[in-house]
């Protein structure tokens, strides 16, 4: 780990649990609250690019997991983010990182994970799809599948 | 009565301009493809796209002006023929009427604004585009076409007729060989792109950018009457520009005639192998070219025209 | 119409569509009309409007945003018309048979269908003979 | 002057895929721009419930035609990425070989469209000429022209024969002196230059905050490169990242024909590197252990990203997949806007957009739901008692038999 990543785990040690560490995979919880603080950080400071965020429905709610690729090192950070199964809601980033806006449209289609602060928080990928009503994301496991036949 | 029928309806009218038109246009995609190393369509291939097209539907747009829709592509192709007819009684017969320059520089006109209001009249949005960008053409390369024909009109002292300019040829050498000549020629060459609606100067019919512009909405017979209208100007547009440059086609022998032929051919290629070397460009490129370049050349050979040089 | 069919024949405007394809069949239609195969030799040509063509080239599984544009494009264009499927997607889905977004498969479902040509993806000399094929069949 | 929509899309010449742009303009000026997407989305979850691992490698080749070798490379990436797995030498030089002669045919392909869609059609049949003996090559390394099928948790699934290097240099050595011919061309071309010079200009600020990569970020001068970055297989190649300035059209395509030149360089390498380096090309990978991976390269486009989790199954639990146009298509909004009409249109086209790559799979697999198994144990189960009603009406076959003991 480069020492930019030490001063960043030294900095926020209070706000991070479950450290998972890989050679160049660094995998950590933090809480809702405070991703806006680690992406500005992370982002910001340490001059990480947003590769993607993945999200994924579990047992017990969805997670979702950021990836911050730090291109001098080839390390990436990746906080995860956990949230309810009944109205998933996550502090959005696009206002800080203009190139969060489609990956959290993206996750709102198909999870219907909803961000708070999003500037445009629609569908991406099955907008205007006649087969897919508002409320239907297709990768939840109970799909509410209005339209179909 | 019935000389000037033949002419308009088969000799250098209709028939032997669609005909010919459709043979220049294979020699076009020909080299096109040989400069592309690709081997090209087969001879009559031209033919059998138009004779196709006859046979397809024509859709009409509901709640448009289709009068104009169907009437302009067959207006346009009669004015063609007309100019065609002109221009190739004096190529072939050097016969001419009264001020026929002038007459053809209207017909032209008359292609272009119907090309206009056709392509207007669908309301598609890409259409009007197109119909914006023919009329910004129009306006650009006019300019520069006219103050090109000024300079054998002056030459010839001030004459408005193909066959005077012809016979002034025939007693002093070519046109191409002076000065204000040649500056001309390669300033009529340029406009002669523009008017054919050729790379670089495609930007009206820009397939990749508006769909074909002012045809993307016609099929069938109508789109027929635009491609073979489009290939007839093949046929007199470099005629014209050997009228008026070289000095024409004589059938004084079997070698003038080839000299003749070899001309038109030559001017062809040349538009082909610009065609085919050069990328679209702007259309504000393009007005600024022929307003700030092609139209002050062409000025100044009218000038050197006027001193006699 | 012997006749017009024997002249259709050596004409054919090819209008492509990509319908939810994974973009592989379509450029080796592309690849077509390059020197490697150059299909003007044939007066196959690509146009860029619907109304031109004389073959519709679909590619790929028709999801159900797309259909009702290919529906309407294939209304759009003027008749005769032929439909021509390209790609194993077409026919029978291939890998996708199973998405929840794919609305044609077979095309049949969407729009009426003349000939199929399979394969993942199709090489160009079956696109070809599959186009030949089917003008064979013009009487 | 009055705003004009213009609906770029779904079907239009310039995007071989179905894609739709909103344009408004102002006479020929862009003043807004919006896209719409989900034409393309084929959704490859449900599809890859049944799938295993090795299976998921030959569905990801098929998210897209153009750069079917960079998803299978990352995702194999990531599934090594769990365990650690080592791989042969041997399947590193193929490997890499394979990914750089896709970038040169993708690259090549962009440089013909780009050229076809201002009208320089010469362009575009000259470059896709070029292309064709690319093709070849992969024609008789795997087997097909496209979609190659090479990659394999732990190596490669065939080896490469070393009889076919002789038939490669001649067309590496061909493809460099076009590519600086293509270079030149495009330097002294004055309408060329007109037409691309200054034209939608992405600043180095714009590309970092819309976290652009690849080919778009690299022209606009930011210096990322994942094949250097990351390093596993390119750690055995020496290899120069490009990258240049001004981040406008010109731009993107001088740097794509100079990593043509670039690539041919690393696919000479990997060629000196065969006949020396025998042995094993697969490293067999039976099983993999309970974890999560990321995997990422570079592809032409850009940095392809594959996320897998495993719970110990055959089959992964969560497959997150980015492609690279999905970072780099929204640069159009900071690209775009102000510029004329014809601009707008080459500028869309210049991030070498891929949206069967955008709207790709998201997830490949739900272990959790149990019923689902069950249902299918149940049904399969009904189904195998409804045939042996049909088949075996009177008389019983002797698996019956076995079935009853």
């Amino acid at each position: 780990m480069s020492d930019k990543g030490t001063e960043f785990f030294e900095k926020f040690q209070d706000k991070i649990t479950k450290v998972i560490k890989k050679p160049k995979r660094i995998y950590f919880n933090v809480k809702n609250e405070d991703i806006w603080e680690i992406s500005d950080y992370l982002s910001n400071t340490m001059g990480c690019r947003l590769s993607v965020c993945t999200a994924t429905e579990v047992y017990d709610g969805l997670e979702v997991l950021y990836h911050f690729s730090d291109d001098t090192t080839g390390i990436y950070y990746s906080p995860r983010v956990k949230t309810g199964l009944k109205n998933p809601e996550i502090n959005s980033i696009t206002p800080l990182i203009e190139g969060a806006n489609w990956i959290e449209r993206e996750m709102y289609d198909l999870f219907g994970i909803k961000f708070k602060g999003h500037p445009d928080l629609k569908k991406l990928l099955t907008i205007n799809n006649p087969h897919f009503s508002e409320d239907d994301h297709p990768m939840r496991f109970n799909r509410n599948r209005t339209k179909e036949k | 009565m019935l000389k000037y029928l033949f002419y308009l309806l088969v000799f250098p009218g209709f028939l032997f301009a669609s005909v010919f038109g459709l043979i220049v246009g294979w020699i076009e995609r020909k080299v096109s493809a040989r400069v592309q190393f690709r081997v090209g369509p087969p001879f009559f291939q031209n033919f059998y796209d138009v004779f196709k097209l006859w046979g397809k539907e024509i859709i009409l747009i509901k709640n448009s002006p289709y009068f104009i829709f169907i009437i302009a592509p067959i207006i346009a192709f009669a004015s063609v023929i007309m100019t065609t007819t002109i221009v190739g009684m004096s190529f072939f017969y050097h016969v001419g009427i009264g001020g026929d320059l002038i007459f053809i520089i209207y017909l032209m006109f008359i292609y272009s604004v119907c090309l206009i209001l056709g392509s207007s009249s669908t309301g598609n949005v890409y259409s009007s585009i197109g119909a914006g960008r023919e009329m910004k053409m129009l306006i650009s390369d006019e300019l520069a076409f006219v103050m090109v024909i000024l300079v054998p009109i002056i030459q010839a002292g001030y004459k408005i007729d193909l066959t005077q300019i012809l016979a002034y040829q025939n007693a002093n050498g070519m046109i191409i060989g002076t000065a204000s000549g040649i500056i001309a020629f390669i300033v009529g060459i340029i406009c002669l792109q523009a008017k054919m609606g050729m790379v670089p100067f495609d930007i009206a019919e820009a397939e990749t950018e508006i769909v074909g512009g002012p045809l993307m909405e016609y099929s069938g017979p109508l789109l027929a009457f635009w491609k073979l209208a489009h290939y007839m100007m093949y046929v007199f547009l470099p005629m014209l520009l050997v009228i008026l440059f070289c000095g024409g086609m004589s059938f004084a022998s079997f070698g003038s005639i080839i000299a003749g032929i070899g001309k038109y051919l030559l001017i062809v290629v040349i538009m082909i192998l610009i065609r085919n070397t050069n990328p679209r460009v702007r259309i504000d490129t393009a007005i600024n070219f022929f307003w700030k370049w092609a139209s002050p050349l062409a000025l100044i050979a009218v000038i050197l025209a006027i001193i006699g040089v | 119409m012997a006749f017009y069919n024997k002249i259709i024949k050596k004409s054919i405007w090819v209008f492509h569509v990509s319908a939810s394809p994974c973009n592989n069949c379509d450029i080796e239609i592309l690849d077509l009309i390059t020197p490697g195969y150059d299909i003007e030799r044939f007066g196959i040509k690509l146009v860029g409007s619907v109304r031109h063509a004389d073959v519709l080239l679909v590619t790929g599984i028709v999801s159900y945003k797309v259909a009702p544009r290919i529906k309407q494009l294939y209304e759009q264009a003027a008749k005769p018309i032929f439909v021509i499927g390209i790609g194993t997607c077409t026919a029978g889905g291939a890998t996708f048979k199973t998405s929840y977004n794919k609305a044609g498969v077979p095309l049949e479902k969407v729009i009426p269908v003349n000939a199929y040509v399979t394969g993942c993806p199709p090489k160009p000399e079956a696109m070809i003979d599959g186009v030949l094929k089917l003008l064979g069949t013009l009487k | 002057m009055s705003k004009c929509r213009i609906p770029l899309g779904p079907f239009h010449p310039l995007l071989e895929e179905a894609e739709f742009f909103d344009i408004k303009v102002e006479g020929e000026k862009v003043v807004d721009i919006e896209m719409e997407t989900g034409w393309m989305h084929r959704g490859h979850e449900k599809i890859s419930e049944t799938r295993s691992y090795t299976q998921s490698i030959f569905l990801v080749e098929r998210i897209c035609g153009i750069c079917s070798t960079s998803h299978p490379f990352a995702a194999t990436h990531a599934m090594e990425d769990i365990d650690n797995v080592e791989i042969p030498e041997r399947a590193q030089y193929i490997r890499i070989f394979i990914g750089e002669m896709e970038r040169i045919h993708s690259h090549l392909l962009w440089l013909g469209l780009a050229g076809h869609f201002i009208g320089y059609d010469t362009l575009w049949m000259w470059t896709w000429k070029y292309r064709e003996p690319v093709l070849q090559i992969f024609e008789k390394v795997s087997g097909n022209r496209n979609h190659y099928a090479m990659f394999r948790v732990g190596g490669v699934s065939r080896d490469f024969d070393n009889a076919l290097i002789p038939e490669i240099h001649p067309v590496l050595d061909m493809l460099e002196k076009k590519m600086l011919m293509i270079a030149g061309a495009a330097k002294d071309d004055p309408v060329l230059r007109s037409r691309l010079k200054g034209v939608g200009v992405l600043t180095k600020e714009d590309a970092i905050n819309y976290c652009a990569n690849g080919p778009t970020a690299r022209a606009s001068g930011v210096d990322i490169d994942v094949r250097r970055d990351d390093g596993l297989e390119y750690n055995l190649i020496n290899f120069d990242v490009i990258v240049l300035p001004n981040g406008d059209v010109y731009d993107k395509l001088v740097l794509r024909v100079l990593e043509i030149i670039e690539s041919v360089k690393i696919a000479r390498q990997c060629l000196d590197a065969f006949p020396k380096i025998g042995g094993d090309y697969l490293n067999k990978v039976k099983h993999i252990s309970p974890g999560e991976g990321i995997g990422r390269y570079e592809a032409p486009r850009g940095e392809v990203f594959h996320y897998i989790r495993s719970d110990g199954s055959n089959r992964p639990l969560r497959h997150k997949i980015r492609a690279p146009s999905f970072s780099n298509i929204p640069t159009y909004k900071a690209s775009c806007l102000g510029i004329p009409l014809a601009d707008a249109l080459i500028t869309l086209a210049a991030v070498d957009p891929c949206y069967c790559c955008t709207e790709r799979s998201i997830r490949v697999v739900d272990k959790n739901n149990k019923k689902l198994e069950h249902n299918l144990l149940t049904m399969s189960r009904e189904k195998t008692a409804n045939i042996k009603k049909a088949v075996a009406g009177s008389e019983k076959t002797p698996i019956d038999r076995i079935f009853e003991d």
